[in-house]
């Protein structure tokens, strides 16, 4: 059990260490958005700058976040030591070697392609090895979330996995699922020109594959954030989950349908029709409803908290919550942020819609929203709540945990709100600088300094939150800390439908998902001609 | 015998949350959860009232699409 | 929940039905209604529309705006063959070569007068891509012309690795340290136009192609260039004299800098942007 | 634990079926709410035509300067023997070739775009011209410009170091001032002294 321990808290911390300068290095990237002075202001480093950010906020810090939380859950919620702890360790070890192989060369200015690669740009080897490795890190992970899942069903049978488990184990399909179609494009497309094996790169196919990835990382990241709305906020809360059976469909939608609508980040593509690119719309406003059935839940688990601590009227049990719980201030927060952030996703996904803010700041705010915002807010709150169950010590104080909680929703809101206006005025995304010398683009300077107050606010907030957990890993132990307890559902089933309660049948319904969704679109590219392009290096000669 | 309901939160007992009584619950949501529905049926219903806004008034009006 | 109330009991049939449903409804939006009136023509067949939905309507052959060339910038097509013929030169055949060039290249490729340009650690595409324009004629100059047609490609790309080798100018690998005073908050706006561009008039940031900092196919690395050379060449492509830059970069943003631009562009880079903080 | 579980009926099926029929109507009131904005996106997208762009035509991104219609000469504002309008622009690092187009107002125009190098993009003003080049792939848009004005045309996707300052103008004028202008003021570099 006390290794198991270590095993989550490296996860985090490495989590947590490599979050920290991101922070700081979106913080800069605002200002040299903005019309202040900013030090080093070469917009070179600003592409490189970008690059980390991306990489690190996007692949590294949730990839181990999850899987350090994942291990938690698999030895607290099952009840039993980690099997394959030793190849748990291995896979931690290849994803830091890979963090460090991908971030050297960015440091050094030679993989300034963004996080999202855009091939026929091409960057060092050394990049795409590392976040290769990361990848293959996290599938060490995937795969002792299976065998970990299946042990204690075989060992239980009949009896309901813990939703804990059984989400997380979603969550380690879905991502075991959709990390391939990145992967096959940095291994068939990408690896073989950095290496200078080949030299040309069909741009349209590497697009397609990164969107396979590029939309269920999202959920990837999102679903440790819903395990703590069903299974961690219910007890902070003193109430119980409103519905079990209503958290296992929410997960089993996101596993089926948050791959087939990857193609709503291509509709503004030149390499496919619209026909697919209306299916993949239509399929997203269905993987919006397990967030709509999960705002009900969650609040509805609120409302029993609520009331069970002498809240009457209709809306007054809110006074009745326990608001200096960081758990429960996050969830809140974290509903309030998915309003706006989910408003904009839904712009987004509407079809032609999309034509209105593609490529501008608008795109930018919304993820930030949803993944800086509702998913990290909760990490964070998820990382209070293991600390002391991991390090054996207290948390030193919950009134600062809640100050930092209120610091970043605020930071987040102020930060994104005036992107999205400036994008609807028609900022372009990814641009290091701006001439604020034309008057188009001086009217949105208020809108940038704005976000750059946002920016320092949160960064504010996560060196805070970085301070609770230090020190209180540094505080003296406790006699006894209480372990990891998860909610019980208002009527907690005896026995759940067998659908819901493993994997197999969703696994082929998603198989068969992605196959009629993405078969023709992948499929195409092996009948065009001519359409490969060379690959282009940004600094220097590519390896001939 | 009712020993077994507690797997679908976690595997041992003591991993799962003692807050309430099932019975404190179901007296909570006595009245049905009503302020919830409130809350997230307005909520739900002034996204869907922004999107129509959005698409009808910024979007139609900013020309063709494709 | 136990398996039989609710929602019903065959939860795998009602998962199916409803997923088919729901990819039916999408692919009969998707393929037969939205595309039947998607265009300019509609509405279409069923099967226009089909087509229309996957992509297979073409446009660029029915169009009568399609023309052949007036003429060609460059008959160099940036291929894997053609790089790697480029790139793979020999540098000490491309010495000897090199003799006759020395003339007016001179030794160590410092030239001696100002209108010819430093050869002297030129990226090889470069000079492989120029010599082939002097053969073909879509760069003009006499002796150039002369000398490129008595040779073979093998040779330019001897003469390109042998130059390529030759200590002068700063390879386009160049610095990628991060400096301060690059974007639009530098006052000097001969700085800025070099470092940062003008977007207000579509100029890109002349680093980002020629260096420092910055690399592209077949741009030359301009730090420590001849000046008269320089500003001779921007303005060739502002005039269209010259027309040897494929899909017309250069002589897109040379028209748009105005002359005591090109002037103080050109010794800005001849001084090495040494002068700049 | 036992006294918490062990309370009226363990099989829970009254208050269950409530938490169950509450959430299905939930669900299906959710389903109602997305359906609506699929019915609207549908609606629109078959009375005024607004879909993406649709269309798949490959085209070597290494050879335009030497052939098919992105040749120099082809390049910028034509008109089609039946007097539709195309315009024709290349994205490459780090700008668009023609920097600037002159276009009629209130005209549908049809808009072709290829990259020779890597993937760019580009949205004209704040309409709904939005698209992305990607090399080696022609984007071809339908737009319409209802007032006349000088619309900026940024690269809106990462291309490269030279990204934030790649950007071209279309130039909208009345259809009257359009038919007046001879062919190589159509395509000309607005911006040039």
């Amino acid at each position: 059990m006390e290794r198991s321990r270590l095993l989550s808290l490296a996860h985090l911390w490495a989590a947590f260490l490599c979050f920290l300068p991101a922070t700081g290095l979106g913080l800069w990237q605002l200002l040299m958005r903005s019309p202040l002075p900013v030090p080093v202001d070469d917009p070179n480093a600003y592409y490189a700058s970008l690059t980390a950010h991306g990489s690190i906020m996007a692949y590294v810090f949730p990839t181990l976040f999850i899987m350090g939380f994942g291990y938690a859950i698999a030895v607290s919620a099952l009840g039993r030591p980690l099997r394959g702890e030793n190849w748990a360790w291995a896979g931690f070890v290849l994803c830091v070697v890979g963090s460090l192989m991908a971030l050297a060369p960015i440091a050094g200015g030679r993989s300034s392609i963004l996080y999202t690669f855009y091939p026929p740009l091409v960057g060092s080897v050394w990049y795409y090895l590392g976040v290769a490795l990361v990848i293959v890190g996290s599938y060490f992970w995937v795969a002792l979330m299976l065998i970990n899942f299946a042990a204690w069903k075989r060992e239980n049978p009949g009896k309901p996995v813990p939703l804990a488990m059984f989400a997380i184990t979603t969550c380690a399909l879905l991502w075991g699922w959709t990390a391939l179609g990145a992967t096959s494009e940095v291994v068939f497309q990408i690896l073989p020109v950095s290496l200078g094996w080949r030299h040309t790169i069909d741009a349209g196919l590497a697009r397609t594959l990164f969107s396979m990835t590029l939309h269920a990382i999202v959920y990837f990241w999102l679903i440790p954030a819903y395990i703590a709305f069903y299974t961690l906020m219910p007890q902070a809360a003193g109430g119980r989950l409103y519905s079990d059976t209503m958290g296992r469909i929410a997960f089993v939608l996101f596993l089926v349908f948050s791959i087939p609508v990857g193609m709503h980040h291509l509709f503004m593509d030149p390499e496919h029709g619209s026909g697919f690119k209306f299916v993949h719309s239509l399929l997203t406003f269905i993987v919006a409803l397990p967030t709509l059935l999960t705002v009900f839940t969650i609040t509805a688990t609120l409302e029993i908290a609520g009331r069970a601590r002498g809240g009457k009227g209709l809306l007054g049990w809110i006074r009745a919550l326990p608001w200096n719980e960081p758990m429960v201030l996050s969830v809140a927060l974290a509903l309030l942020l998915l309003a706006p952030g989910g408003f904009g996703g839904l712009i987004n996904m509407s079809y032609a819609m999309n034509a209105m803010i593609h490529n501008t700041s608008w795109v930018t705010a919304h993820f930030h929203l949803i993944f800086g915002g509702v998913v990290v807010i909760m990490y964070m709150a998820i990382g209070y709540e293991l600390w002391p169950r991991l390090t054996g010590r207290p948390l030193i104080t919950k009134r600062a945990a809640c100050v930092q909680l209120w610091l970043w929703f605020w930071g987040m809101l102020i930060m994104t709100v005036p992107w999205h206006i400036a994008g609807l005025m028609g900022q372009p995304r990814r641009y290091a600088i701006f001439d604020y010398t034309d008057p188009g683009v001086a009217k949105m300077a208020w809108l940038d300094i704005l976000s750059v107050v946002g920016g320092v606010i949160l960064v504010c907030s996560a060196a805070l939150f970085f301070y609770v957990l230090a020190r209180s890993s540094f505080a003296s132990a406790a006699e006894s800390i209480s372990p990891i307890r998860y909610a019980l559902a208002v009527n907690p089933p005896a026995r759940v439908h067998p659908l819901l309660n493993g994997f197999m049948f969703w696994n082929v319904l998603l198989l068969a998902l992605v196959l009629i969704t993405y078969g023709y679109p992948v499929g195409q590219f092996f009948f065009l001609h001519n359409q490969d392009a060379p690959a282009h290096s940004l600094t220097r000669e590519m390896k001939r | 015998m009712e020993e077994e309901h507690h797997y679908s939160s976690a595997s041992e007992p003591e991993r799962v949350s003692p807050s309430i009584s099932r019975s404190a619950a179901l007296e909570a949501l006595k009245n049905g959860p009503r302020g919830a529905l409130v809350i997230a049926a307005t909520a739900v219903g002034l996204l869907l009232v922004g999107w129509l806004l959005f698409y009808f008034v910024v979007f139609l009006t900013r020309g063709a699409v494709g | 929940m136990s398996a039989g109330n609710g929602w019903g009991r065959s939860w795998g049939f009602f998962a199916v039905a409803m997923l088919t449903g729901v990819v039916a409804l999408s692919f009969g939006f998707g393929f037969v209604l939205l595309p039947k009136y998607q265009g300019t023509q509609g509405p279409y067949s069923a099967k226009d529309s089909l087509y229309h939905a996957l992509g297979l309507h073409t446009h660029g052959k029915e169009l009568g705006s399609v023309q052949p060339p007036l003429k060609v910038p460059t008959y160099i097509v940036w291929t894997d063959a053609t790089i790697r013929q480029a790139m793979g030169g020999d540098a000490k055949r491309g010495e000897f070569i090199a003799l006759n060039c020395n003339a007016c290249h001179v030794e160590q490729a410092k030239s001696t007068e100002p209108w010819i340009p430093i050869l002297a650690g030129l990226d090889r595409l470069v000079t492989y891509k120029q010599l082939d324009d002097f053969r073909s004629g879509t760069r003009l100059s006499g002796p150039m012309s002369a000398i490129a047609q008595s040779l073979t490609p093998q040779d330019y790309a001897d003469v390109a690795a042998y130059y390529a080798s030759q200590p002068g100018m700063p390879e386009n690998t160049g610095e990628r340290m991060p400096h301060s005073h690059r974007t639009y908050r530098n006052p000097d706006p001969l700085q800025r136009l070099i470092f940062a561009g003008d977007p207000k008039r579509g100029i890109a940031a002349c680093a980002s192609c020629h260096g420092p900092g910055g690399y592209l196919i077949g741009a030359p690395a301009l730090t420590n260039q001849n000046a008269v050379y320089l500003g001779q060449q921007l303005q060739a492509f502002a005039q269209g004299t010259r027309a040897n830059d494929m899909n017309m970069p250069m002589r897109t943003i040379a028209r748009l800098l105005t002359p005591e631009e090109m002037k103080s562009l050109a010794s800005a880079y001849a001084k090495g942007l040494a002068e700049l903080p | 634990m036992a006294e918490l579980l062990n309370n009226e009926g363990a099989s829970g099926l009254i208050p269950e079926e409530t938490v169950e029929r509450t959430e299905r109507r939930w669900l299906f009131a959710m389903a109602t709410v997305l359906g609506l904005m699929l019915a609207v996106v549908v609606f629109t997208g078959v009375t005024q035509m607004m879909n993406p762009l649709s269309d798949v035509e490959t085209i070597n991104p290494a050879t335009l300067h030497l052939q098919g219609e992105f040749v120099e000469s082809n390049l910028g504002t034509a008109v089609e023997t039946d007097g539709s309008i195309t315009l024709r622009f290349l994205a490459e690092q780090y700008t668009f070739v023609p920097q600037c187009a002159v276009v009629p107002a209130g005209t549908l125009i049809r808009f072709r775009l290829t990259s020779p190098d890597v993937t760019h993009g580009f949205f004209v003003g704040t309409t709904n011209t939005n698209a992305m080049v990607v090399p080696g792939y022609v984007t071809n848009v339908m737009a319409r410009f209802e007032h006349p004005g000088t619309y900026t045309m940024p690269c809106d996707e990462f291309c490269g170091f030279g990204h934030h300052a790649m950007a071209a103008s279309v130039v909208v004028v009345p259809k009257e001032q359009f038919t007046k202008l001879r062919p190589e003021e159509r395509t000309t570099t607005c911006g040039a002294q």
